[in-house]
């Protein structure tokens, strides 16, 4: 990590992540995840492979899905594109790292700072997303990832543990308002 | 038969057995002179001005269900002549001093009612567009008051001036804006046009046109072929699928519009209303009832029915500008089947068929327009002219680079 | 229960009122029921209080309380009394609640009691008993359907000043409140293999059937107790009342994992593609919305299919003043008995044209309540003994204004009989509840088997139909149906469900001969009874050629009321095909629509609502900006700081003019974050942007900047802003912030649609990047004191990019662009140090008198440099109307260059961007000013063109303003008016160039 | 409305935004000696048909795709959806 004399707040304008529990529910605002795009460039689709699971040390996933190997997780988001995250403190230069590794056989895109991330856990979490979303929550398993309309915010939601455990990434200038959606709906449930 | 409040107590105190019908239900006859196909609030009032302004005769107007069945009557009943543009703006002030003798030159309580139309603003930028478009009213002799957000709250003091996501900075007022009854509309055309000898013939759908050496000879029907010296077509949503039978493809696509009422209420809203920051716009009729709306749906559509995302979305508008309202409930919603141009602006022109005309393309805003629309097209039918109010509402705009686009959204027609 | 018992009880409950104004015991209220004696609810009407038990609704309550007067008609304001037991009501309308919560146009015959309800009778004055509007009924032959056509229309200033206004405050029914809803609604979203409308028989047979089979099921129900019918008839299924097995199905269907019961939910409509909209009433049925709960939720259902389970809704016959209060349907009169243990009389009649009817006399009987008389239309009805049975009688009026006192019957030999009564139940038969089907504009066909509607063949796809709104209207045939309508639903999705063992249930095929209305001379007969549409209104609109189904409704309003014509629709198409000599199948029905029953429009805004309306886009320096006490302002969906007051500033004028000031003296800072930010990368990029920009991009250095316009395909200037090139294969794409998201979408759809094969990524990385604007002529002395390399102007030319770090080793992007004229950079560094970023910048300044400035200072600088931006890209503006027609290169293949070639768009007198100052240099100019040339006359046919932007220039000291004027390129020098009707303003202005500041554009490379 | 997305299976329309006619793929020209014609019948000029209608929808709130959707504008019933750029190259189109 660089040695600048700058300091991070996280989406929701604090020093620490804000973390709030309503009835069984906690969703909690994570900064500590780099983010970065990749996308395949045409023509190179081998290679681009080839280089992306040597970084990764798994196959990218499917649409619909994500797939989290050692520091390294990979979410599906367009056709021939993903978001591979990993841990900030150990890669927040995460799209220097990524394009050393794939090369010209694919573009980068740093995406750290261009969304929220919050942790939504609890037993009645699916309910929760109901209110929240179309998306199927009730069907989606473990290593699902989806992209959907939550308050008017396209989101991604990517099942952590099916039924209790989930990411949300949203736009992170409207974090608060999507920790406002969240939390309402989390006391509607609650 | 004269309606009249003498004639209404009269026939009050008789048992109300001397009522005619309001029109005949004459069968077609072989030929005539003009043939009007669709029986809408333009096709009717078309026939109408033929007979009374042009002194026509031997018309008909052909609908292929019971007339005023179409977006005259599902529209939100409002009237306003608050353009921008100076291809729109006469033609629309137009129609306005048509609708404030209408009912008197038809006999038929339509019930015009000139409460005013508000369209608010939320931006700076908003509020210089309203100024232009003001000024241009007023450059054309069209009343128009430009408010602050003091002169909005004096006439909606119920609007939500302290927790709107998008504040209201203020609106531009069209006094002599407001609402009429639609229905009205339709039949007071349809009763005026019978009586002077127009035959409304309803249950007749046109199958095809007959065209010999570039010349309309008339129209095949569920009912036989009529023959014709000209045709118009006035038929709105379904204006690709006439023009289809003369081969013609035209720049409007077919888009569904909701409209919704609440139960009726005491009285809530003066006059018209529209919010500028989401799709919004409401009035309360003399029911009762609000009626409102927001934008089309956004897909080609032949449905006359939409779905709830724009039901949502325009709830959503009227929470935020008057959450007054949250506890009303929504009785109907409805849909239309909208003739959204390529520059949200009419056509009113010949065709490169001789003797087949067209009027069309008036997306959401057709009903407004009614009376100047079938003046319009009289005056072209009758005289091969355009209109002087309508002369830029020809087919060769686009072509020509002339398009007529208040909204500046270009050349789609849902964004319109 | 032993007729002992029942006596017994009986003898309690039915005490005489003690004291008028008293709570009053419940006169009314018969033995058993669903209702929890155990507790007593208080509930007020119109003030006066009564008592209630959990289980009722506010109409049964209100019966058991020997209240029949609940409201009054639309139009004549008539006496009225609740006529059915569910959401069909039409005429016992409340206002419920009070203050802010008041819920105008309510049926008692859906509100679930609850401790301390209140209602309030409606469209009334000064109270419901004596309602000075009631007048309207004395003068009803003036009032014939469609009379308001004909009158009113003289002299023609009347309409609006007089007539209407009157008519206004007379129509409506209940009043809104006037006050915000303070209630929270949600929405939400629910996936389903089959979803069940209705818990009545067919619809728990159905769902026990999918339940059992493990499909994933809803079963949505209206009531706030499944069973339906079975709740309100005596018959039994298996060993069992109906009530019970009912009862033990609901228990058994929530024990399953896959199948949520949805009581209190109303599924309103039928929209595309299975989904399916419902509204669940969270707490209506609470005395106070619990905090942080909703007061209900609008679901939207996604099913593969739908099973509609409604059931049928009983029909009313017409005969003269069939209004009265206790004349009600009789379906609804034993419901209330047999579930509410209610009845609106001691002593009832009751007027039937089939079988069904007879059930209630049966079930009154048994419940102790006296029978006065059984008006049977038909003459072959079945007899019935231990009662009077009129057969092939009618009943040809009632008295009684605001409660029945006695019936007129026509007896089979044509005398007529005046017979004491309170209460009288009608049976024209039931009608299947075939709305939903029709919402995709299916129309029902007639069957005549049991004279109504039935379902038609094109429903929605997806959808089938059981029980009674299929038109089985015994209890087996709706269980067999639901069950095997329920199994056949799964297995055209390929899950198989086994029919269950159903129990035993009557089975008697109905017998009805239809009677649609009781013929009259004189009188009146109702067929709408809310919006007072009568027979005679209906022969009135065929008279006068209203005969279309849809003329007919339009010109009476029949079916427009808030039922929506459930009740009244069939029997006014029987009341004109019997004018027209048509069948009723001929006559047609008009269209149902949805909602099935009316929701609160708050409850499909859900959450956004008000501020929450729609979600707010907050900048990297949002939290700074905020402690400095900035004005904030909304573009689009971000909030933005508009300006930083100082204290001592007391107009914004000030503080806008000190930010410009000192800008163009030394140095500010302004968040530009909001500008949409887009990477474009791949071997094509340049080649790409080549297309998608109006001007030439492929040769573009990397380390280089280009300011490009975006044109549509109807050469129209969609967008300008600038693309940065940071590698051969590496852009960065800038937009304005109103079309950040429309420009992104463009380029998608030319990389996806028009040039499949260019390699080309896009993402957008607006909000990745926290970006500042540092501009002024001290813009390079404070940024050095930030970036850690060299940004001279060697280092970093005008129109440089390059990647730094800033603070001591933070990753960071610079540009040197300037949208001010002034020397100018910005800074980007990842969002979430953008907060120490404008810290240490605003710090920075310190030293150089630098500020921080607004989007007010900012739209004063880039006026004053000529710089067009939303008010002059108005969607109908080209290259040429801005200036910029150089720009729009002709040698290669660009996105709207072709058709920005018509005659149209370049004629010799088009509108050109120019500058303009008012030649008296204090005078005020406007925004929106249309320009006239001088001494012409303001109106449309001398228009010149339009102001689009002004603004007060501190550094000049007079106001600018930016205009399109027609040829205005070559008119610099001229004087013209500008004149602004709507300000009541008129400037004489000078036509100068739009670049007011530095039109070398020396301070720029310095 | 729901859209069977190629990769994603069934979404609710809301997440995309409608463009409109699937014919405005087959960009004309624009060195074609009637390219202006040809571009005005291309942009402005539609079939408008009340029956089946190919058309351009972009999943914006999902994964950015842009699909062709084949949908009967009369009943609505879905019949085929694809990828536009799919649909794009089998009509001919490139680079």
């Amino acid at each position: 990590m660089p040695e600048h004399r700058l300091k991070a707040l996280t989406p929701l304008a604090q020093a620490r992540p804000v973390i709030t529990t309503v009835g069984r529910i906690t969703i909690a605002e994570n900064p500590d995840v780099a983010l970065a795009s990749l996308a395949q460039r045409r023509g190179r689709e081998a290679d681009f492979t080839q280089r992306a699971e040597a970084l990764l040390g798994f196959a990218l996933p499917a649409p619909g899905h994500a797939v989290q190997g050692g520091d390294w997780g990979a979410i599906w988001t367009g056709p021939g594109q993903w978001f591979l995250e990993a841990p900030f403190a150990s890669h927040e230069d995460i799209a220097a790292m990524v394009k050393n590794a794939v090369t010209d056989a694919g573009s980068v895109t740093e995406q750290t700072d261009a969304w929220v991330r919050f942790d939504v856990t609890g037993r009645n979490a699916t309910e929760m997303f109901e209110r929240l979303s179309a998306i199927d929550i009730h069907r989606m398993q473990a290593g699902q990832a989806t992209r959907s309309l939550i308050e008017h915010l396209g989101c991604y939601v990517i099942c952590r543990e099916a039924g209790s455990r989930y990411s949300v990434l949203g736009m992170r200038s409207a974090a608060a308002s999507l920790h406002h959606a969240l939390v309402q709906a989390a006391e509607a449930v609650a | 038969m004269r309606y009249s409040g003498f004639r209404v107590i009269r026939e009050a105190l008789t048992g109300h057995k001397g009522w005619q019908p309001a029109w005949r239900d004459p069968a077609p006859q072989a030929s005539y002179d003009y043939v009007i196909i669709g029986g809408g609030g333009h096709g009717l009032a078309t026939a109408y001005y033929l007979a009374k302004e042009f002194n026509q005769a031997r018309i008909a107007v052909l609908e292929k269900g019971y007339i005023g069945g179409g977006n005259v009557g599902r529209n939100t009943t409002i009237i306003r002549s608050n353009y921008l543009l100076d291809g729109n703006e006469p033609f629309y002030e137009f129609s306005m001093k048509l609708w404030e003798g209408l009912e008197q030159d038809f006999n038929f309580n339509a019930m015009v009612s000139q409460r005013g139309v508000l369209n608010l603003c939320h931006t700076d930028a908003q509020r210089d567009a309203y100024t232009r478009r003001g000024n241009a009213m007023r450059l054309n002799g069209v009343d128009a008051e430009l408010l602050d957000r003091e002169g909005v709250r004096r006439i909606a003091p119920f609007l939500n001036f302290d927790s709107a996501r998008f504040p209201i900075k203020g609106g531009l007022l069209q006094r002599r804006g407001g609402t009429v009854r639609h229905d009205a509309v339709a039949w007071g055309y349809a009763r005026g046009a019978d009586s002077r000898g127009v035959d409304i013939i309803q249950n007749c759908e046109v199958t095809g046109m007959r065209i010999e050496n570039g010349r309309i000879l008339g129209v095949e029907t569920s009912r036989g072929f009529i023959g014709a010296k000209k045709v118009g077509c006035a038929v709105a949503g379904s204006s690709s699928k006439v023009m289809s039978h003369a081969g013609m493809r035209l720049p409007i696509e077919s888009h569904v519009l909701q409209a919704f009422v609440s139960e009726g209420l005491k009285p809530v809203i003066p006059g018209v209303i529209t919010y500028g920051a989401g799709h919004f716009y409401v009035s309360q009729s003399d029911k009762g009832g609000l009626v409102f709306g927001g934008d089309i749906d956004g897909y080609n559509s032949y449905a006359q029915r939409g779905n709830m995302p724009v039901v949502e979305d325009v709830c959503e508008g009227g929470m935020s500008l008057m959450p007054i309202i949250g506890r009303a409930r929504l009785l109907r919603m409805w849909g239309g089947i909208m003739d959204m141009s390529m520059d949200g602006s009419p056509i009113i022109d010949k065709t490169d068929v001789d003797g087949l005309y067209f009027n069309g393309g008036w997306c959401y805003g057709g009903f407004k327009a009614t009376p100047a629309s079938g003046w319009a097209f009289a005056h072209l039918l009758a005289t091969d002219k355009p209109h002087q109010t309508a002369r830029a509402y020809r087919f060769d705009r686009f072509r020509k680079g002339l398009m007529i686009d208040e909204k500046g959204m270009g050349a789609q027609p849902n964004l319109h | 229960m032993t007729a002992n018992q029942m006596s017994g009880e009986m003898n309690a409950v039915f005490t005489p009122s003690d004291s008028q104004g008293s709570q009053k015991t419940t006169v009314n209220r018969l033995a058993g029921g669903q209702i929890d004696r155990s507790r007593r609810l208080r509930f007020t009407f119109d003030g006066k209080g009564y008592l209630a038990h959990p289980g009722d609704t506010l109409a049964s309550a209100l019966l058991a309380n020997g209240v029949r007067l609940m409201g009054r008609s639309f139009k004549y304001h008539r006496p009225r009394g609740v006529i059915s037991s569910g959401s069909e009501e039409p005429n016992a309308l409340v206002e419920l609640r009070s203050g802010a919560r008041r819920e105008p146009n309510t049926r008692a015959t859906v509100i679930e009691m609850f401790d301390g309800l209140e209602a309030t009778s409606q469209n009334r004055w000064p109270s419901l008993s004596f309602d000075a509007m009631g007048v309207n009924d004395l003068l009803s032959p003036f009032f014939a359907a469609g009379f308001y056509y004909k009158t009113f229309m003289w002299p023609k200033a009347f309409w609006e000043k007089l007539y209407e206004p009157i008519i206004r405050r007379a129509a409506g029914l209940g009043s809104l409140s006037m006050e915000a809803d303070p209630d929270a609604y949600d929405k939400g979203f629910l996936h389903c293999d089959l979803l069940v409308v209705g818990a009545g028989p067919s619809g728990l047979a159905a769902a026990l059937t999918a339940g059992r089979s493990g499909a994933r099921v809803i079963l949505a129900d209206e009531d706030f107790r499944l069973g339906g019918r079975l709740n309100a008839e005596t018959l039994a299924v298996g060993d069992q009342s109906g009530a019970d097995w009912a009862a033990a199905t609901v228990a058994e269907l929530a024990s399953m994992p896959n199948v949520r019961l949805m009581t209190r939910t109303t599924i309103i409509g039928a929209f595309d593609h299975g989904i399916y909209g419902a509204l669940e009433r969270v707490s209506d049925h609470l005395a106070v919305t619990p905090k942080g709960k909703v007061r209900q939720t609008l679901w939207r259902i996604y099913s593969k299919r739908a099973l509609v389970c409604a059931g049928a809704i009983e029909r009313p016959i017409a005969f003269v003043n069939n209004d009265r209060p206790g004349i009600m349907m009789a379906g609804a009169l034993r419901a209330y008995a047999n579930r509410w243990a209610a009845t609106p009389g001691h002593r009832v009649a009751v007027f039937t044209n089939n079988d069904d009817g007879l059930r209630t006399v049966a079930d009154l009987r048994a419940k102790g309540v006296q029978i006065a008389a059984v008006i049977d239309s038909r003459p072959d009805a079945p007899a019935l003994s231990g009662v009077e049975h009129l057969r092939g009688a009618m009943v040809i009026d009632a008295k009684g204004r605001l409660g029945l006192s006695s019936i007129v019957v026509r007896t089979a030999s044509g005398d007529t009989r005046t017979i004491p009564c309170d209460a009288l139940g009608v049976s024209g038969g039931w009608n299947p509840n075939v709305g939903l089907t029709c919402h995709h504009r299916s129309r029902p066909v007639w069957n005549d088997g049991i004279a109504a509607f039935v379902p038609g063949n094109d429903l929605p796809a997806g959808m089938t139909v059981a029980g009674a709104a299929v038109g089985h209207l015994t209890t087996a045939a709706a269980l067999r149906t639901g069950a095997e309508g329920a199994a056949a639903a799964l297995a055209d999705i390929g899950h198989s469900a086994a029919l269950p063992d159903l129990p035993r249930a009557e089975d008697d095929a109905p017998r009805l001969t239809p009677l649609w209305y009781v013929p009259h001379k004189k009188g009146r007969a109702w067929v709408d009874p809310q919006n007072d549409v009568t027979v005679k209104d209906v022969k009135l609109a065929h008279q006068e050629g209203y005969r279309s189904v849809e003329h007919l409704k339009r010109y009476t309003t029949l079916g427009m009321a808030t039922d929506q014509g459930k009740t009244s629709n069939v029997t006014g198409l029987a009341v004109m095909a019997a004018m027209t000599g048509q069948t009723i199948q001929q006559t047609g029905t008009t269209i149902y629509r949805p909602p099935y029953t009316p929701v609160p429009i708050a409850a499909f805004a859900g959450r956004s609502a008000k501020e929450d309306f729609r979600p707010k886009r907050l900048t990297p320096s949002h939290k700074w900006a905020t402690e400095q006490g900035a004005v904030f302002v909304e573009v689009g969906m971000w909030m933005r700081a508009q300006w930083f007051p100082k204290p001592g500033e007391t107009t914004w004028r000030q503080s806008v003019d000190r930010e410009v000031l000192a800008t163009r003296g030394s140095v500010g800072i302004c968040d530009v974050t909001t500008l949409g930010k887009i990477d474009v990368q791949g071997t094509d990029a340049a080649e790409f942007l080549n297309r998608i920009y109006a001007n030439p991009f492929a040769k573009l250095g990397v380390g280089k900047v280009r300011y490009g316009i975006m044109l549509r395909e109807d050469g129209m200037v969609m967008d300008d802003g600038t693309a940065a090139r940071l590698a051969e294969d590496h852009f960065v794409v800038t937009t304005t912030t109103a079309n950040a998201v429309g420009v992104y979408r463009h380029m998608e759809y030319c990389r996806q649609c028009l040039w499949p094969d260019m390699d080309v990524q896009l993402i957008s990385t607006t909000e990745a990047w926290a970006q500042f604007s540092v501009a002024g002529p001290n813009a390079r002395k404070l940024l050095q004191k930030i970036v850690d390399q060299d940004i001279s102007n060697e280092a970093l030319p005008y129109m440089g990019c390059a990647e730094v770090t800033v603070m001591g080793g933070l990753r960071a992007r610079i540009f040197r662009i300037s949208f001010s004229g002034e020397l100018a950079y910005e800074i980007a560094v990842p969002t979430r140090y953008g907060d120490g970023l404008i810290r240490a910048m605003a710090d920075a300044a310190k030293e150089f008198g630098g500020v921080v400035y607004g989007t007010e200072a900012l739209g004063v600088m880039r006026i004053e440099k000529g710089h067009a931006a939303g008010n002059e890209l108005n969607g109908t503006t080209t290259a040429l109307n801005l200036g910029m027609a150089g720009m729009v290169n002709k040698k290669k293949d660009a996105i709207g260059s072709t058709l920005s070639e018509r005659e149209g768009l370049n004629q010799p007198d088009a509108l050109n961007l120019v500058g303009f100052r008012p030649v008296s240099k204090d005078a005020l100019m406007s925004a929106g000013s249309h320009f006239i040339n001088a001494g012409a006359e303001a109106n449309a046919a001398n228009d010149q063109g339009y102001m689009t932007s002004v603004a007060w220039s501190p550094n000049l000291g007079h106001y600018v303003g930016l205009g399109f004027l027609k040829n205005g390129a070559n008119r610099k020098g001229e004087r013209l008016r500008a004149v602004c009707p709507v300000k009541d303003l008129e400037t004489e202005v000078e036509v100068v160039s739009a670049h007011f500041i530095d039109p070398e554009g020396e301070r720029l490379r310095a | 409305m729901i859209i069977n997305h190629p990769l994603l299976g069934p979404r609710d329309s809301q997440e995309f935004t409608y463009l409109g006619d699937a014919s405005l793929i087959d960009r004309p020209d624009w060195q074609a000696p009637d390219a202006v014609d040809q571009f005005h019948d291309y942009l402005y000029l539609r079939d408008n048909p009340a029956g089946e209608h190919r058309e351009l929808w972009f999943h914006e709130q999902g994964d950015r795709s842009w699909l062709v959707v084949t949908r009967n504008v009369v009943t609505h019933e879905i019949l085929n959806v694809e990828l536009a750029s799919d649909v794009a190259r089998s009509r001919g189109r490139s680079k």
